[in-house]
């Protein structure tokens, strides 16, 4: 592993692939999900458990690194992990089984979003320039927005857990507990590992593979 | 030899862990300054546990600990530090940062040096462990596991600690590797002054570079001093399922033969016979 | 006797690297031998392995020149799944192979994959715990149990697949004597027993050796020398220039060579270094 | 004792006679019945079963502390949530008028509503977590056919949250070993060590997934291809057996789940004006 080259691919080399390249799932993207699910467990429960605001929103939810990290670098099966997961965080740390149930589709944008600005806009995830900043900020944000107001609205209202009233209160939360997390977390950890990443055969370029 | 005061001092230490599992029973050391000491025994016996309470990072639930006249259970994380080093097994539990040279610097950092103090500290330690120049800007994941395990040396001699405890230096390396790590580590012991402590599996290293060996079994300390000593005491070493190196059980195999049961190297065995064949001539 | 593997001007190098990891090798092994395989790190044993097992090219992305034959047939020409009936590996972390949550889900999880019916499976369970000695862990969680029973587990969730071709990637790097000296001791009673053809790979050789008729040392990519055991560590010159040190006894009589007391060949084990003392000193 | 999800179970326990589907089978259904009733009585009751349960299944209650505080923070943010973020409300009964802020009987009382609803439901959720083991779990799924492929990841997952747990106890370590001491330092000081935990936990995490998968595949598991369809012989499910007790068990579950709908459709039962404890309440506030 020593001797291996240090070749700079640009960030739309990291995306495309090259002729003749063939990849396909392997067992190796089941091994990654099983893994992302198992560290987001620990590092959602971590956030869960220590800044809890109720009903598993936090004001610091450390899981949201595993779910946008997790899918930037691996695709697809990070967005499935980075939906996954949280059920069981959240359960761990006392959200009842439906609730956490019907968080599904709100996790599963958060993870999809930033993974897909990425891969549309062709950015670096070894975070080289300002735009790639930029854009995955916007890309947290946005996703955050979607993800509190479906987990606040459906799912809070709908299981009728909360006054109107209090809805605001709620969504700040979950928007704010996961873009400042997303901000402490997610750069510094494309930056330090970002560049290894993108060398293993893990790696996913499209969405699959 | 003069009677020197211990660096290291355990009074009847006793760990057990959060969930009920007694780690360590009644242990008692000295180490003083300057040894070079083997902590053998199989695995689960307590050897990493006991060198996780020298530095503080584990504190006994019974018992002292006390390291150059402090007691680990009163002293800060940076007072241990700067006394005795822990470079876990596994580099890859303590490489936090995307480049070597930053790596090694972290720990310095830690400890607020200034940025002067820490430069001079990286390079003394890249230079002792002798960490080639194109590796330094390179991210510790790609590095051979040799090589990571220098780093992670490097990055505990940086905080230039007294004592340096290396949990199983040479698992997974090829033995002239094995050699290459332990010959800097002897160095460091003769020197730098350093005292080694290492955890280790490997016997014929144990015989060539340990002076005193402890031999652990089931939480507890079973034999405990020169290394020629401890491997001729056969009974207590089945209790820790251990067994000397080859060499020092072929010189052990038949005492009509003549040699000392305390033979460690293949050197000092050859030795002896060169000797008693001399004397036959 | 036919031989299982066969190998031919076999190169492979890893994407991302500048030189081969494996480069033009040549090996044959004969069905039922027990091959030892010895070289420093990144001599390319681990990467043999692996292209034995068809890990290699499945798994990783490189480039491939020559042909690796198990059985007959190219590793590549097997649907996935296939070869792994017929070579299985046992790898150096045996809790890095670990993914179920008792012993007895480990060993079954491979007899599950192949196929194998619940009669088939309680058979060889029963086998391989009795040849392993593990029946009383079977409930406990793999990875609460100590060192030397993990390689244990490990190596019987592999056995119980019954493979024809059983490879050993340094399998006690991580344990004490006395486990290893466990490990061997179940490989001596497979080779005693059936008819498996063995290749292990081993920086301690103490326990390898008596086990082992035939030796492969591998330095840089390359097979520097293949023979058979006693003949293969009369070289020990050789041995100790490429960093390997042979076992206590034998490295004993190597320096007695080249000072000039002794001229026989070198003794394998412990047993039969005291015979040779004997001998001298009583000459 | 025997390690589940949260904790210890001692080894003698009439838990483990019960087939893991039951225990399912209770968190999925017993889980809603909340749902569909509003008066706290009976969501306290089904709390006082669980508990009994609980007991019953020698589970240690100790473990369950880590939820006091999420109990009285959930507490705390619901009644804030329906007392000062609650609004004005002229036609409520206005119980107390604080700093500006009313307090409305109404309002109080759908606070309580809500906190004994979500209750029971944390609870039937701790009952599972504290009484089932991994192995149970996966026994659970695979009894319902569900495919291996997602029982498996599911397996993996877990036993890779526990290793991660380990590196996360060793990773600190080495962080403290390093000269890094968060006592007494600020906030921003202490976020940067959150992060540094992150990246060896990511980095052993790919070291690992090589070494799972080359294992996986060694050991003839084919995710795709002819070998993937392969009938898989569910040994494991050969230890464990329904008796006459789990169908009595599913069965009352079932029929209480049924008899709950039928009583709170059919004849309207289970709302919160009928709740005698909120007469009480009320009598004692207004």
């Amino acid at each position: 592993m020593a001797e291996e080259i240090k070749t700079e691919l640009s960030a739309e080399e990291i995306w495309t692939e090259e002729a003749g390249e063939k990849r396909s799932i392997g067992v190796i993207h089941i091994v990654i999900t099983a893994l992302l699910i198992g560290i987001g467990f620990v590092v959602g429960a971590f956030g869960s458990i220590s800044f809890p605001l109720g009903f598993g929103v936090n004001f610091f939810w450390t899981g949201i690194v595993v779910q946008q990290v997790g899918a930037i670098w691996f695709g697809a099966w990070g967005v499935i992990a980075g939906a996954i997961f949280p059920f069981f965080s959240n359960a761990i740390a006392g959200t009842p089984f439906y609730v956490s149930l019907a968080y599904l589709p709100a996790n599963a944008i958060q993870a999809f979003l930033p993974a897909w600005a990425f891969r549309r806009f062709k950015l670096d995830p070894r975070m080289k320039s300002g735009k790639d900043y930029l854009f995955l900020f916007l890309a947290m944000v946005v996703s955050s927005i979607i993800g509190a107001l479906w987990s606040v609205l459906v799912v809070l209202k709908g299981f009728n857990l909360l006054t109107a009233d209090s809805v605001p209160l709620f969504i700040w939360g979950w928007f704010g507990g996961n873009v400042v997390a997303g901000v402490v977390f997610n750069f510094i950890l494309l930056r330090a590992l970002s560049a290894v990443v993108i060398r293993t055969t893990a790696f996913v370029k499209k969405w699959w593979a | 030899m003069t009677e020197k005061a211990p660096y290291i001092q355990v009074i009847d230490l006793d760990f057990e862990y959060p969930d009920g599992t007694q780690a360590l029973k009644e242990i008692n050391l000295e180490i003083v300054k300057g040894e070079f000491i083997a902590l053998i025994g199989q695995n689960g016996s307590g050897k990493t546990t006991l060198s996780k309470c020298l530095n503080g990072l584990y504190k006994p639930t019974a018992g002292d600990i006390i390291v150059d006249g402090l007691n680990t259970k009163k002293s800060s994380i940076v007072q241990m530090v700067k006394r005795v080093g822990y470079v876990f097994q596994n580099p890859d539990h303590q490489l936090f940062n995307s480049n070597c040279w930053d790596e090694i610097a972290y720990g310095p950092r830690n400890i607020q040096l200034s940025d002067e103090e820490v430069k001079e500290r990286v390079e003394e330690a890249i230079q002792v462990v002798g960490l080639p120049k194109i590796y330094h800007s390179e991210h510790p994941f790609f590095l051979s596991k040799g090589l990571r395990q220098r780093v992670a040396i490097a990055s505990i001699l940086a905080l230039r600690p007294h004592v340096i405890i290396v949990d199983e230096p040479t698992t997974g390396q090829d033995m002239k590797q094995s050699l290459e790590i332990m010959d800097f580590l002897q160095d460091l012991n003769d020197k730098h002054g350093h005292t080694i402590i290492i955890i280790t599996h490997d016997m014929p290293i144990v015989g060539i570079y340990a002076r005193r060996v402890i031999a652990m079994a089931q939480a507890r300390i079973m034999a405990d001093g020169p290394t020629g000593e401890v491997f001729t005491q056969t009974e207590v070493l089945e209790k820790t399922f251990l067994a000397p190196p080859q060499i020092t059980q072929l010189a052990q195999a038949d005492p009509d033969l003549g040699f000392n049961p305390g033979t460690l190297t293949v050197e000092d065995m050859v030795g002896q016979f060169l000797e008693m064949m001399g004397r036959r001539e | 006797m036919s031989n299982v593997i066969e190998i031919n001007d076999y190169s492979w190098k890893y994407v991302n690297t500048r030189t081969p990891a494996i480069e033009g090798i040549n090996l044959t092994v004969e069905e039922g031998n027990f091959v030892g395989i010895i070289g420093p790190n990144g001599a390319g044993k681990t990467t043999l392995a692996y292209s034995i097992d068809g890990l290699i090219p499945g798994q990783y992305n490189g480039i491939k020149k020559g042909t690796v034959e198990v059985f007959g047939t190219e590793v590549e020409d097997y649907a996935k799944g296939e070869l792994q009936q017929l070579v299985g590996v046992v790898f150096s972390d045996p809790e890095a192979q670990f993914t179920a949550m008792t012993v007895e889900d480990e060993l079954v999880f491979g007899m599950e994959n192949i196929g194998l019916t619940l009669p088939e499976i309680q058979e060889r369970l029963d086998w391989v715990t009795e040849l392993t000695e593990l029946s009383h862990l079977l409930m406990k969680p793999p990875y609460e149990i100590s060192g030397g029973q993990k390689q244990r587990v490990a190596l019987a969730a592999v056995l119980a697949m019954r493979p024809k071709i059983l490879v050993l990637d340094e399998p006690t790097s991580m344990l004490d004597p006395v486990s290893r000296g466990r490990i061997f001791e179940v490989l001596a009673k497979l080779k005693a027993e059936e008819n498996n053809t063995i290749i292990v790979i081993e920086h301690s050789l103490e326990n390898l050796i008596p086990l082992a008729d035939q030796m492969v040392l591998m330095a840089d990519g390359s097979i520097l020398l293949q023979d058979e055991t006693q003949a293969f560590f009369q070289q020990s010159k050789l041995l100790l220039d490429k960093g390997l040190y042979p076992p206590g006894a034998m490295h004993f009589f190597h320096e007695l060579k080249m000072k000039n007391y002794y001229q026989g060949k070198y003794p394998l084990t412990v047993a039969e270094g005291i015979d040779l003392l004997r001998e001298i000193k009583g000459s | 004792m025997n390690k589940t999800l949260l904790g210890y179970v001692p080894n003698e326990s009439p838990i483990y006679a019960v087939h893991p589907f039951v225990k399912l089978f209770f968190l999925l259904i017993v889980s809603l019945f909340p749902m569909f009733v509003t008066a706290p009585d009976w969501n306290i009751g089904l709390m006082f079963v669980i508990i009994i349960f609980m007991w019953i299944s020698r589970v240690n209650m100790k473990t369950l502390k880590i939820y006091v505080p999420v109990a009285i923070s959930m507490g705390t943010i619901i009644f804030i949530s329906y007392t000062v973020l609650g609004g004005t409300h002229p036609e409520f009964e206005l119980l107390a008028r604080v700093w500006g802020i009313n307090f409305y009987w109404e309002r109080v009382r759908d606070a309580l509503v809500v906190y004994f609803r979500i209750l029971p439901m944390i609870f039937t959720m701790v009952f599972f977590l504290s009484t089932s083991r991994e192995r149970d779990i996966i026994v659970a799924m695979r009894s319902v056919k569900v495919p291996f492929v997602i029982t498996y990841v599911f397996a993996m997952a877990l036993r890779s949250a526990g290793m991660v747990l380990e590196d996360f106890q060793i990773v600190r370590q080495a962080e403290q070993a390093r000269g890094f001491d968060p006592t007494g330092k600020s906030l921003p000081y202490k976020i940067r060590q959150y992060v540094m935990y992150m990246i060896p936990l990511f980095a052993l995490s790919l070291r690992r997934s090589e070494e799972f998968t080359n294992a996986l595949v060694a050991r003839g598991y084919a995710f795709t291809g002819e070998f993937s369809k392969v009938k898989r012989a569910d040994y494991i499910l050969t230890h464990y057996s329904y008796k006459y007790f789990d169908y009595i068990f599913i069965a009352l579950i079932g029929i209480a789940f049924i008899a709950l709908l039928i009583f709170r459709y059919g004849f309207g039962y289970f709302l919160v004006e009928q709740s005698w404890l909120m007469r009480i309440l009320h009598g004692a506030v207004s």
